[in-house]
Order: structure tokens, then C-alpha cells, then sequence
């Protein structure tokens, strides 16, 4: 398992050859990324990220284990940013690997709609001159009953 | 005990962080002592239910007690991914 | 949309990094790469994969059109290897895109589970001195019946 | 017309491809045509539930005609991903 909360970029082409290269005997694996994106077509969207440390790698390791718990997976990463990001920039990604892929992606969809809701990160989006924070969606607290 | 802001609750109370010398019963009791304090503690503290909060870094309750408690933390629903 | 059938390997990192790279708008990338994996530790396993050309790339066509239909993507990337394949070796990946993550997710998982049992490729696999095609799993069938 | 054949379909009969010069009604006429060849064909035919066609590379059915049909293929359940 590997759980990684960091202020710098991440190579996602990098990563993600890395976690592939570590697995053994596994057939499947899935990646999320999450990527900010421009808002509208030519205005400059920024984005900043605040968490809270300490409760937020402990809440990303409950979220890895409840997976590892519910699914038959050979490994699990999360890198998830902080800071301030530029459109375009890559926010986070989950990475899992499965002996079959039903496994693998049930896993991805898990760790992202309990990531989301659950560990301590707050989105601020900025664009031209005004900065607001995101509001969390009622899909995506619903999402989390499906589990 | 420590009581931290994140996000807008940070931004409306205007620091991330304070230490409170008290040590109420329960977070719902810590809320009412904070809302007596200031304005921008009501203003922050104002819809409830726009609000989480985590004791010593694992989510819980309003009615949650506080007793041994190092750390309460008040934020708005997170938003990560 | 970009669809490749080809026996030469390709890099996955390399790959998921120029997908993510060509992406404009879009807040989520979905990745699914298989593997040939080792049946028993220690037996090393290798896999031929035997194809149709010309329907091969029409009936991937037709999935990507279908998935593009279905949900709001931004773009979707197939890779399916043919050909001798050693353990370890990845043997196919599909990549999608969207401004949510759900979208991105399902497209993902109705182009494998529709790429398994409706584009003509198939799999002998030898462990040891035997070799032999891989039979069709009912499960796969019947993943079809949820889209 | 080509027939093809793939997987252990081709390898029970022996060839990927050959040319035949009748012009089947239907699917079903032509496997009924080359069942009555050599054992090889009875053998890859034996069980048509283990089977799949496809006509003029899409995916078809036993009873679909063959009229104006350049390419006909023989396979067992695809396996790729």
C-alpha cells in the first residue's frame, strides 16, 4: 500500500508504470485521475487545495483498508496534492491491481466516492478574479450508499 | 485543547487554529461556548448542518463527548478526488 | 478516439501520460491495462493471442461509438496486443475521459466487459509443456446484461 | 466465398481460410455443407453452441442468410481483454 499526500506534481505516466511494474501474478489493473479543469472555454482556472494534516493520510489509510477488506486486490495507491494547482494540472490518482478486473475497478470506484467525502480536503476554485469554495454534492454523498 | 478551522469555517473565524482552556461536555456544548464568544464565531457556526467535525482526527458527531479529547477540528463537507 | 490492434508491446506510463496530455476540459481519466499474469508462482506462463484483422477493428470501433453514446467522454483510447505474450507483459489497456468521474468509470467498464466477449480475440495460454484456449467464462456473458 | 476459421475451430479443420464455390441459402446450409465433407469438419462442428459466426465480419446468427456474403467465419466464444 502506498499513501502519499504531497504539495508537488506527480508523473501520472511515471506512477503509473511504477505501481505496474511492482505487481505480481495480478491481471487487472485500474487508475483514476483527477485533473483540474478549465471551467469555461479561455478563462484561467486555478485551483487550491487545503486539508487537514495528520487526519488526512489516517483517513486515506481507513478508505485503502476497507477496500483491501471488501475486494481481492494485489495493492492500492493514493497520491492526492495540496496546494495551488493550474488547470490542466493533475489533482490525485488511485491505482489498484486485481487477479480479475471486476475486482480492480470496484475498488477504484470505492476508494474515489470515499476519498471524496470522506478525507479531509477542501477545493477552492478560482476564475478570473473570483476565488470560491467548492460545494460538496449531494450525488456525491449519495454515491457512498451504494457500498 | 486544540480547536481547528479549515476552509470557510477558517476564513469566517479568521484563524486556523486556538487553544481553548475549557473542556465542555460534549463538541455541541464546545460550539455553544465559541457562539457566546464573537460574531464571527455565530457567523461560522450558523447552519449546522453545513458543517463536519472530527474529534482527535476521526470524523464524528455534534453530541460526540469531548472528554480526553486533544484536537476538534470544524470544517464544511469535504470535497477531495 | 484512438484504436490500436497491434503485436509490438506498448508502454503503458508512455501512453496514459500522452492520453492525459491530449485531454482538454475533462476532470477525470479512467485507465484498465491487462496483464498476463502467472497462473502458479513459480510456473512461468505465456499467452498467444489470436485475432480477426478487419473485424477486429470494427467491432472496437463499434464499442468506443457505442460507449461515446451512452456517456459524455472526452476521448477514448484502446490498445489490444496480439501475438506471443510472456507473464508480466501487458496485453491490452483502454483509457477514457470525462468531466466526472462517473462517466469515466462506467464508459471504462462497458468497453472491457463488451471488448472481452464481442471483439474477436482469443486465448491459448501454456503453463509448463500444455497449452490451451482460454474457455469463455459464463461471468463474462453475463457482465453484458447490465448495460 | 471465404470461410475462415479461428482459434481451435482452425486448428480442429486444419486451415484458417479456404474458398468454396457454392453459394449457401443460409449460415446453417453452409455448416450442414461442410459437416458432410471429411470427419475434420464434423468434429469442429460438433457442438454449434460452443461456436459463434460471423458474417462479412460482424457478429451474426446460424440462420442468417447468406446472400451477397463475401466472408463467413467460424470461432469459438471471443476471450480478449
Amino acid at each position: 500500500m502506498d499513501i502519499r499526500v504531497q504539495e508537488d506534481p506527480f508523473d501520472l505516466g511515471v506512477e503509473t508504470s511504477a505501481f505496474a511494474a511492482r505487481q505480481k501474478g495480478m491481471g487487472a489493473i485500474v487508475t483514476f485521475t483527477g485533473v483540474v479543469r478549465d471551467l469555461d472555454e479561455g478563462v484561467l482556472h486555478a485551483m487550491e487545495i487545503e486539508h487537514y494534516p495528520g487526519m488526512t493520510e489516517k483517513a486515506l489509510q481507513k478508505i485503502a483498508e476497507e477496500a483491501t477488506s471488501r475486494w481481492k486486490l494485489g495493492d492500492i495507491m493514493i497520491i492526492h496534492r495540496h496546494g495551488i494547482l493550474k488547470a490542466q494540472e493533475m489533482i490525485m490518482m488511485v491505482a489498484t491491481s486485481s487477479r480479475h478486473r471486476v475486482d480492480a475497478f470496484q475498488a477504484a470506484e470505492f476508494l474515489m466516492d470515499f476519498l471524496k467525502s470522506r478525507a479531509p480536503f477542501w477545493k477552492k476554485e478560482a476564475s478570473g478574479t473570483a476565488a470560491d469554495w467548492v460545494a460538496a454534492r449531494d450525488e456525491d454523498e449519495d454515491a457512498l450508499k451504494r457500498w | 485543547m486544540d480547536v481547528l478551522y479549515f476552509a470557510w469555517v477558517r476564513e469566517r473565524i479568521g484563524v486556523p487554529k486556538e487553544k481553548i482552556d475549557t473542556v465542555p461536555a460534549t463538541v455541541m456544548a464546545l460550539v455553544d461556548e465559541l457562539r457566546s464568544r464573537e460574531a464571527r464565531y455565530e457567523a461560522a457556526f450558523a447552519d449546522l448542518s453545513a458543517l463536519r467535525v472530527a474529534v482527535d482526527q476521526e470524523l464524528s458527531d455534534f453530541d460526540a463527548p469531548l472528554d480526553g479529547a486533544r484536537e476538534v477540528a470544524f470544517f464544511p463537507p469535504m470535497t477531495g478526488g
